[in-house]
């Protein structure tokens, strides 16, 4: 029989009010095997715990029970309380009698009497408790980045200076993401290139950083610590360590008509391609739906062009199996399609783009060589209208329902481009409103108004007709109180961004948790912003949430200080209370095994007295402690009731039922 | 066929493909076979029996025949050779210490009902070929064997042995004689009238654990009812529901495991329908996650231990048609 | 035994550790009101629940019994609540079919976020209970006491 | 009146960030006194009777574009008919009351008119 003691904490008045404390302590002090009971105003106080490990001393306790707030706010506490008195931590139980009772009922009476029931039953199940001791597992010193954009470099080359290997995979053939797209950077106008390609640079050239472009994430097992992921590595039919990147092959290759993705399908490419002239890893790709030799068998060009001998038609996708200690989602975002939006025209006409392919109309390596031309004709565009919140903060049967954040900065950024460059523009925004909340934001925003006479006007865009070369705008000016009819040259629009497609598959994978939106769950979102739910298991840049380059990298740099912070130990502590397997009672039937979701459980023969002097090999389930979660699946798998969950046997979970039926 | 079966288990201890032979025997009555382990022909010769009785599902002793060492050879039915494999995937026998002989079945019969159709004081049964020659104290009867049957036998889910070594007669197919169709009774009834069904039928158990006994899914090494550690080992009843508890937690144990091989009623000593509680759970499976013959397949996925992210809610079963 | 106006059943619910007692806690945390009959019990997910934990509670005299576990594609450990999902199924399906009602048992899905779900579907699920008195069980006819 | 106008129209006008889309999609804008967005304000802050006054409600073609292309689902349109409808169901505002009839007789007047003209001007 154990010798327990029970704690009942007033939370000053938040359980005082409502439970009679006083009474708890006393009926729940007469229960059998309580040797102590007591009540305080604040039991996680230092003198509420000081309380607790002198009556450990005192009454010579084997369990506690505490009568407080939900133990998901202070059973640890708790634990460590009793640990310092000399008990072991798992001989603690809590009952919830604040978030589960003082809380949400009014009448004292019954209130008083759910608290006595909950703890009856923390006091049965107690008395089943038995001392549990943390494991270790080792953690594997390499860390793993999925996606290879400004969020996924940055925590790269973060870990990667701390002294740890890391694995970049971007499933494009370069790194870089979408920031090798956009032209310039708010709020200071610098070059995107001149800021982002030293950056893949190093990452190519940092002997701690391995990059796998042109990759996937195919698997992931394993838990925090102890990863193993499978990467496909895609077949390029190009040999990665013969190619120079000398760019011959992709000048004569005969398939020219590629849409050419880097610049949104506004120019073309050729069928072997690399997508731009600072690309990492430089080399060429072949893309194997456009390419006439993987196709026919039949050309055979580039192969003859290259010096170096690197084109392989018989490439396969090839797998490589690594283990990782942490691994860092950074799969970012893309603009929604805006099949949804056909009022702005964007299928009609050329003229109407987005703001991304604005960027690529107005960087110097883009189709037009940085000049602002229409695509439709190629004339100077003379009136711009720019519309933004399309598909941001909308019913969720039409668009995002949040604000994709970055839309306001970077419209005020092209509007403040376009009448720098082309003063004899007129251009128009159409905002619902002006966000600007970051270090001189709003200061960027009044200068596009002020200093470049950018026309901002309160409203909407309700229809945008092409006609005669035109583009008819149809507009609502809510604080002049007229509806606008604008002959615009170009419309661009402020496409909602979302999270990339391959982030829901690599969450399942992950066991991470996602919103309705496809963002990765933080651990909680304001005191772990950068941490999964699910341990081990890190988040950087969009993936989380939509983001502007400046939140991005700091993201960045914080996801990589948790990932250091990880991989800085040797092990990590499991939790004990796993799953454990009567030997005695096991049938070998594998129930347990197949339903367990880490792999943890696996099989052995083993020997075992039979009647009269026999030995029968049996085969028995065994746990691997530091793989199981602990979740208990298995435990009712197991027909014969072999398995159990320690900390939540299954005698303490009907000890807790009967308490409460009783 | 009782000699032809003999005559194979002679044939097999005589030239080492087996070193027992598991089958059956004669108990305190002719019509009460028991499975029986021989090791000579001459025990053969002598106790084997085959008959319109041999209703018993030799699969579940093979667990611990298959580890005693040396190889044993079994008869198994259409039925029993369900278990049988439901039995290998779970990893309880050892396959390569066992030799199965598939013995093609007509029916077994059921002596209660044999007795019904005015046959008091039977003596021996004699079969010929869709009739069954009873020799009584009063003089021969002559019956129908499919008026005697087994209930499980009227309604035979598949005359398919779907693991064997060598078999005795024909291979089978798979069948449908609706042997949902009580079930759905059941399920057409009223929840009062259900109440009442069960109540009546559970309240004359007795508790002598001779389904558990016999049933082939029913094999763990300790029995939760059985374990002081599980919190359901009791001496005695503790209240009105403990038995009605068993019979529900051995039902959803052996769910998904259970091959519907129906010995949990023929041995029933109060004649209590528990076949209805297992095909219960094998039809909802079937309605739930698509038809699913335990033992039929030795690598399909068990329900119980799979599952689809388009899975009905619970509340479809509170939800759905019939009475409530 | 007669139902009478001041019939307080006895409720269990069964709350996964990471979505749904949370949820629980979340409710308490907003001050959201629900019956004192529910008294919850850990667990750490809801394919912790052995249905024998569900016959216990009955056998021992609980009027209701209630499993919330995280949303299917929710959950901590990924798959548990998809078997969970599966064994209450089949168990409740038993259960109507011994004519036990329907309503004695349920199932619900609560996140960590859906607080006002959790005290909702408590409410609903104690006044269902509530009106249909108290668990008469599957008792055995040679106990009958009348 | 607000209770009854988001009665009859089944629209939240809460929803409504004011983002003026419906009022740039409206193709009567310019005969219209008030404009949709307003529309959705003024049953917001319970402007009902100016609205019913308003000869802008008669003048929506009820064409649906505001409807169509509201990024939140607010539904202007919604709005305006369930106004226009409780002019209609408003007492006391008849153009025909039983009362004028015996003046307007005619013997030359068919009965079928009186009925007729009765039903329409009654609302």
């Amino acid at each position: 029989m154990q010798r327990v003691g029970v704690f009942v904490c007033w939370c000053g008045s938040n359980i005082a009010a409502t439970v009679d404390v006083e009474r708890v302590a006393d009926v729940l002090g007469r229960e059998p095997g309580v040797v102590f009971a007591t009540h305080y105003q604040y039991m996680c106080s230092q003198a509420g715990q000081e309380l607790i490990q002198n009556a450990i001393h005192e009454y010579d306790l084997t369990g506690v029970v505490i009568c407080s707030c939900s133990p998901r706010m202070h059973e640890v506490t708790f634990r460590k309380t009793c640990e310092r008195a000399g008990l072991n931590p798992y001989m603690v139980e809590i009952a919830n009698i604040r978030e589960q009772c003082s809380w949400i009922h009014k009448d004292r009476e019954s209130a008083t009497e759910k608290a006595v029931i909950l703890g009856r039953a923390a006091i049965a199940k107690v008395h089943l408790n038995a001392p549990l001791t943390s494991g270790s597992s080792p953690v594997k010193k390499r860390a793993l980045v999925i996606g290879g954009g400004i969020a996924g470099i940055q925590t790269a080359l973060d870990i990667a200076e701390a002294g740890f290997e890391v694995d970049i995979v971007e499933k494009k053939p370069t790194i870089g993401g979408k920031m090798t797209q956009i032209d310039k950077t708010f709020p200071t106008l610098d070059c995107a290139a001149c800021i982002l390609t030293p950056k893949m640079v190093d990452a190519a050239q940092n002997e701690k950083i391995h990059i796998y472009a042109y990759s996937e994430v195919t698997s992931v097992k394993g838990f925090v610590g102890n990863f193993r992921v499978t990467i496909r590595r895609k077949a390029r039919y190009v040999d990665e360590t013969k190619c120079t990147g000398c760019g011959l092959c992709t000048e004569k290759c005969p398939q020219k008509k590629i849409p050419n993705e880097f610049n949104l399908g506004l120019d073309n490419r050729r069928a072997i391609y690399i997508p731009f002239a600072q690309a990492v890893p430089k080399v060429a790709t072949i893309d194997p739906a456009a390419c006439t030799m993987l196709k026919t068998g039949k050309c055979g060009v580039c192969s003859k062009v290259c010096t170096a001998g690197a084109i392989d038609y018989r490439q396969k996708d090839t797998y490589v199996e690594a283990e990782y200690g942490a691994i860092v989602a950074a799969t970012g975002f893309n603009p929604i399609k805006l099949d949804k939006f056909d009022e702005f025209a964007y299928s009609q006409s050329p003229d109407v783009v987005t703001s991304l392919e604005l960027e690529r109309l107005m960087n110097a390596a883009g189709p037009t060589g940085g000049t602002l031309l229409r695509p439709s004709d190629g004339t100077h565009p003379k009136t711009i209208v720019f519309v933004q919140c399309v598909g941001s903060r909308c019913d969720d049967a039409k668009g995002k329902p949040y604000c994709s954040k970055i839309c306001c900065m970077y419209t005020a950024k092209h509007a403040m481009l376009c009448r720098e460059k082309y003063p004899d523009t007129d251009v128009y925004v159409f905002y619902i409103d002006v966000r600007t909340p970051g270090k001189n934001f709003d200061e960027f925003y009044r200068r596009a108004v002020e200093e470049y006479g950018v026309h901002y006007i309160k409203g909407m865009v309700g229809k945008v007709v092409p006609e005669n070369g035109k583009l008819k705008v149809q507009a609502s000016d809510l604080l002049g109180g007229r509806q606008l009819h604008i002959d615009a040259d170009l419309v661009v629009l402020a496409a909602a961004i979302e999270p990339d497609e391959s982030a829901r598959p690599l969450a399942t994978m992950l066991t991470a948790s996602m919103d309705t939106n496809d963002f990765f769950t933080e651990a909680h979102a304001k005191l772990r912003p950068v941490e999964s739910p699910t341990a081990g298991v890190f988040l950087s840049g969009a993936c989380q949430g939509p983001k502007d380059i400046p939140e991005t990298v700091a993201q960045a740099s914080a996801a990589a200080a948790k990932v250091i912070g990880l991989l800085s130990k040797d092990s990590l502590v499991c939790n004990p209370c796993t799953a454990k397997p009567n030997e005695l009672m096991c049938n070998g039937c594998s129930s347990c095994e197949k339903v367990c979701p880490y792999g943890a459980i696996t099989y052995l023969d083993k020997e075992f007295r039979g009647p009269n002097r026999t030995v029968l090999l049996r085969r028995v389930a065994q746990v691997n402690p530091a793989v199981c979660q602990g979740c208990g699946a298995c435990t009712v798998a197991c027909p014969s009731g072999a398995m159990d969950l320690q900390g939540f046997s299954n005698q303490q979970i009907l000890a807790e039922v009967d308490a409460i039926c009783r | 066929m009782q000699e032809r079966l003999k005559q194979k288990a002679v044939e097999l201890l005589e030239n080492g493909g087996a070193d027992r032979i598991l089958g059956w025997k004669t108990g305190e009555f002719f019509y009460d076979l028991t499975p029986a382990v021989f090791t000579s022909s001459a025990e053969i010769e002598r106790e084997f029996v085959f008959s319109a009785f041999s209703g018993a599902n030799l699969s579940k002793y093979l667990i611990a025949e298959s580890r005693k060492g040396g190889k044993v050879a079994a008869f198994l039915k259409p039925c029993d050779s369900y278990s049988f494999q439901q039995l290998l995937k779970e990893h309880r026998i050892l396959r390569e210490n066992v030799y199965i002989v598939g013995v093609q079945c007509a029916g077994m019969c059921d002596m209660e009902k044999l007795r019904a159709r005015d046959c008091d004081g039977v003596t021996a049964v004699r079969e010929n070929g869709e009739k069954l020659v009873a020799e009584t104290l009063y003089g021969e009867r002559i019956v129908d064997r499919k008026d005697v049957l087994l209930e499980r036998c009227t309604v035979c889910k598949s005359k398919k042995i779907v693991a064997f070594d060598e078999l005795i007669g024909e291979q089978g197919e798979e069948q449908d004689l609706g042997r949902f169709a009580e079930v759905e009774r059941l399920e057409a009834m009223t929840p009062e009238e259900r109440y009442a069904f069960w109540r009546g039928e559970l309240s004359r158990c007795i508790r002598c654990n001779a389904c558990r006994n016999v049933c082939p899914a029913c094999s763990c090494e300790t029995c939760i009812f059985d374990n002081a550690n599980s919190g359901f080992r009791n001496k005695a009843a503790a209240d009105a529901f403990e038995e009605n508890l068993f019979h529900i937690i051995r039902a959803f144990h052996v769910a998904g495991r259970c091959t519907d091989c129906g010995e949990c009623s023929r041995v029933c000593p109060q004649h209590i329908p528990l076949h209805l509680l297992n095909r219960k759970f094998i039809k909802d499976i079937n309605t739930f996650y698509g038809p699913y013959q335990a033992g039929a397949e030795l690598d399909s996925p068990s329900p119980l231990t799979d599952y689809t992210t388009a899975d009905c809610e619970p509340s479809a079963v509170l939800t759905r048609g019939g009475n409530s | 035994m007669p139902v009478t106006e001041t019939f307080q059943p006895t409720i269990v619910a069964f709350c996964c550790n990471w979505c749904s007692y949370a949820g629980a806690d979340l409710s308490g945390t907003n001050r959201l009101q629900y019956p004192a009959n529910v008294k919850i019990i850990r667990i750490p997910c809801s394919c912790r629940l052995n249905p024998l934990f569900i016959l216990r509670a009955f056998q021992r005299g609980a009027d209701g019994v209630i499993l919330c576990g995280c949303h299917p594609g929710d959950c901590h450990y990924t798959t548990g609540n998809y078997y969970a999902r599966r064994r209450m199924t089949l168990l409740f399906s038993m259960l109507d079919y011994l004519g036990i009602e329907r309503e004695r048992t349920r199932v619900e899905w609560v996140s960590a976020a859906e607080g006002a779900k959790f005290a909702a579907t408590m409410q609903e699920f104690t006044a269902a209970v509530t009106k249909l008195g108290p668990n008469r069980r599957l008792e055995d006819l040679r106990c009958r006491k009348d | 009146m607000m209770e009854t106008i988001r009665r009859i129209s089944g629209v939240n006008p809460r929803k409504c960030m004011k983002c003026g889309k419906c009022t740039a999609s409206c193709p009567a804008y310019d005969e219209m006194d008030y404009h949709p967005h307003q529309f959705v304000d003024m049953v917001e802050s319970d402007r009902i009777g100016e609205l019913m006054q308003s000869r802008g409600i008669y003048l929506c073609l009820s064409c649906f574009a505001c409807v169509e292309r509201c990024p939140r689902s607010v539904e202007p349109a919604k709005l305006i008919e369930a106004v226009r409808l409780a002019v209609i169901r408003q007492q006391g505002m008849d153009h025909l009351t039983p009362d004028q009839i015996p003046e307007k007789l005619d013997p030359a007047l068919p009965q079928q008119a009186i009925t007729s003209a009765f039903r329409k001007y009654r609302k």
